[in-house]
């Protein structure tokens, strides 16, 4: 099965994140295929290296970012919401003047279509959100 | 064509488990996640909203929310993720009702 | 269109303005429609707030996007399915929404009404009979 | 010791409105704010629970949603930034029902 | 104490682990118990579901903060609401919630219950009664 | 009257920064002292200068910067919740190890106790969240 799943919320404020994450593990450990995660709404904030939880807290955004380099997961960040939310990468600080980028490592930020492709090319769409 | 339902909000503070429950049609599952997983206790109210309906219920999320499963509605089906990503190949289609 | 048309249902079921997920569920409405899938939307819960009409947001600084629902149809958008009992519930009526509209090719271009008002039992059916649903 | 109670969420989505309104005192004042306004609509069924409740609303979020004042509840006061400032002066404290 | 001393509340009003405002919230109620104020907190609607007892989030990969709840009483935070009708509404007992104690100083350390089961109006009562209410 | 505001969600996903700023620039208007403001929760992502809205939106961010300091008003970004969101100033940034900042002008980052001291000095307390 190929699935893409949506993450809509950002870490730590909402579990949909924690869910999305634990629902990936355990469909690539059934064997399955993970086409894409594309992170869309708060969920972009998902996508940010400048987190630093409580020792004794998971890290969101190191988890996302181990998974995809283990399993090579395309893990995409909506670049109209990582605008309005301050998510930038090299590329999106150059053309939008940024002084600093903060995407953490696995993600790449791209177009919309990317999550209509998701839905086109996997056997299943699951978004995890509020 | 079977679709999953999942419900990951409290019944008792917003109305996507009613909403749910009141679509679904035979064949299709219910799956309460998150804090949608209240819903699955028998005690409470909104318990009887679950008639007729296909239910499984996430067991990490019972547990992290100190419900055993004596306290479930009879019926209801508790699964770990690895039954959450079952339920997404048995049904054609997922809605999630955010 | 190629082997991979899929029946598209974009879910709408949030009011808009309080949150952004009205707004950004339009924007993937419009980016999928450049996809060539076969394409629906649905209006269920505080989903129908936002298709009411006369929408004014000068008062609280945010871009009024209700006018973007009219251009649907020039996007071949045309099955868009309310819900009955959400209306009701909130005390609306269809003369409540904009008037939503396509221009069908095949006769001669002529106006159609792109709203399906439906109940529950009805959207249920036509949920059933998709592909895959896109919620926000 | 008067009390203001923000309500930000529609009543159809959420159960706000129904323990704001349940738990008002008299003399308190209710201020309808956001998706809060929904529950203003007279037409409405969530309407009913504004009953013996001082109620305000604010305009601009009535305008941004379409709402117009003729279908308000009866003696449902329309207010503006500077009205609900002056709530939060005349009221001795704010509870926001989040 | 000074003459600052008011009355704050800490409305909880939110279940645990499915958003963070439970565990937020806790922590503000920690801080600010140092702060020599007049301290209640209460727990009402879905916030009742913060003290049920036997929680294990093993599985989630969360913190358990619910151990938590039982050391306010040596925070000094002692006045505990919890509403009846939102804990009989979600079948419910005090027996499903952690029984919360303090030590009375004033009684050679007289161990004392900290919840107070009380109905809507009584709480509309005690809330009316407050100097600031803190909501999450 | 002297206030102190609480904002408990981020810039965009929910109308509730809006709304308090909207409400901070009437009381302002009327004569009243702002104390304090205090972001919490996901409130912290209000102060990222990172963000890039759509030309015809509102730059949230921007126009808090604006406000503080126009009115000199002391916004305080909580230290443990801006840590789980990954909002950084050069201070965060050396101890935590980080290579970036991503704070926007205007804002500061401090403890929970800026908070209850706000509601001890001042006579209003007006929460705005989800």
């Amino acid at each position: 099965m190929k699935l893409t799943i949506q993450v809509n919320e950002g870490p730590y404020q909402h579990q949909s994140a924690d869910s999305a994450y634990f629902f990936a593990k355990a469909a690539l450990e059934k064997g399955h295929e993970i086409y894409r995660i594309f992170f869309y709404h708060d969920g972009v904030n998902n996508g940010t290296r400048l987190t630093t939880p409580p020792q004794d807290d998971r890290n969101v955004v190191a988890r996302w970012s181990e998974l995809a380099q283990e399993h090579d997961i395309d893990m995409v960040l909506c670049v109209a919401a990582a605008q309005r939310r301050g998510i930038v990468d090299d590329g999106e600080a150059e053309r939008n003047g940024k002084d600093a980028t903060n995407m953490a490592p696995g993600f790449r930020i791209s177009g919309l279509g990317q999550l209509i492709e998701g839905g086109v090319q996997s056997d299943r769409l699951v978004v995890f959100g509020d | 064509m079977s679709m999953l339902h999942l419900v990951n909000k409290s019944p008792y503070e917003n109305g996507n488990l009613n909403t749910a429950s009141s679509i679904m049609k035979s064949g299709d599952v219910l799956l309460l996640i998150e804090d949608g997983v209240y819903g699955a206790v028998k005690s409470g109210k909104a318990s009887a909203m679950l008639e007729g309906c296909a239910v499984s219920v996430m067991g990490p999320d019972l547990a992290a929310r100190g419900i055993t499963e004596d306290k479930l509605a009879d019926g209801v089906n508790v699964v770990d993720y690895a039954g959450f990503v079952e339920l997404v190949e048995k049904n054609d289609k997922v809605q999630s009702w955010l | 269109m190629a082997e991979e048309t899929k029946k598209f249902m974009y879910i709408n079921r949030k009011a808009p303005y309080g949150t952004i997920y009205a707004w950004e569920a339009l924007e993937v409405v419009l980016i999928g429609a450049a996809f060539e899938q076969d394409v629906s939307v649905t209006f269920m819960d505080d989903g129908v707030y936002q298709l009411v009409k006369g929408q004014d947001t000068s008062g609280i600084g945010m871009k009024n996007f209700s006018p973007t629902y009219a251009a649907l149809g020039d996007f071949e958008i045309t099955k868009i399915y309310v819900e009955k009992e959400s209306l009701e519930e909130r005390g609306l009526t269809l003369d409540d929404l904009q008037h939503l509209v396509w221009e069908d090719e095949d006769e001669d271009w002529a106006e159609k009404d792109s709203i399906r008002l439906v109940n529950r039992a009805e959207l249920g059916d036509v949920l059933a009979d998709q592909d895959v649903l896109f919620n926000f």
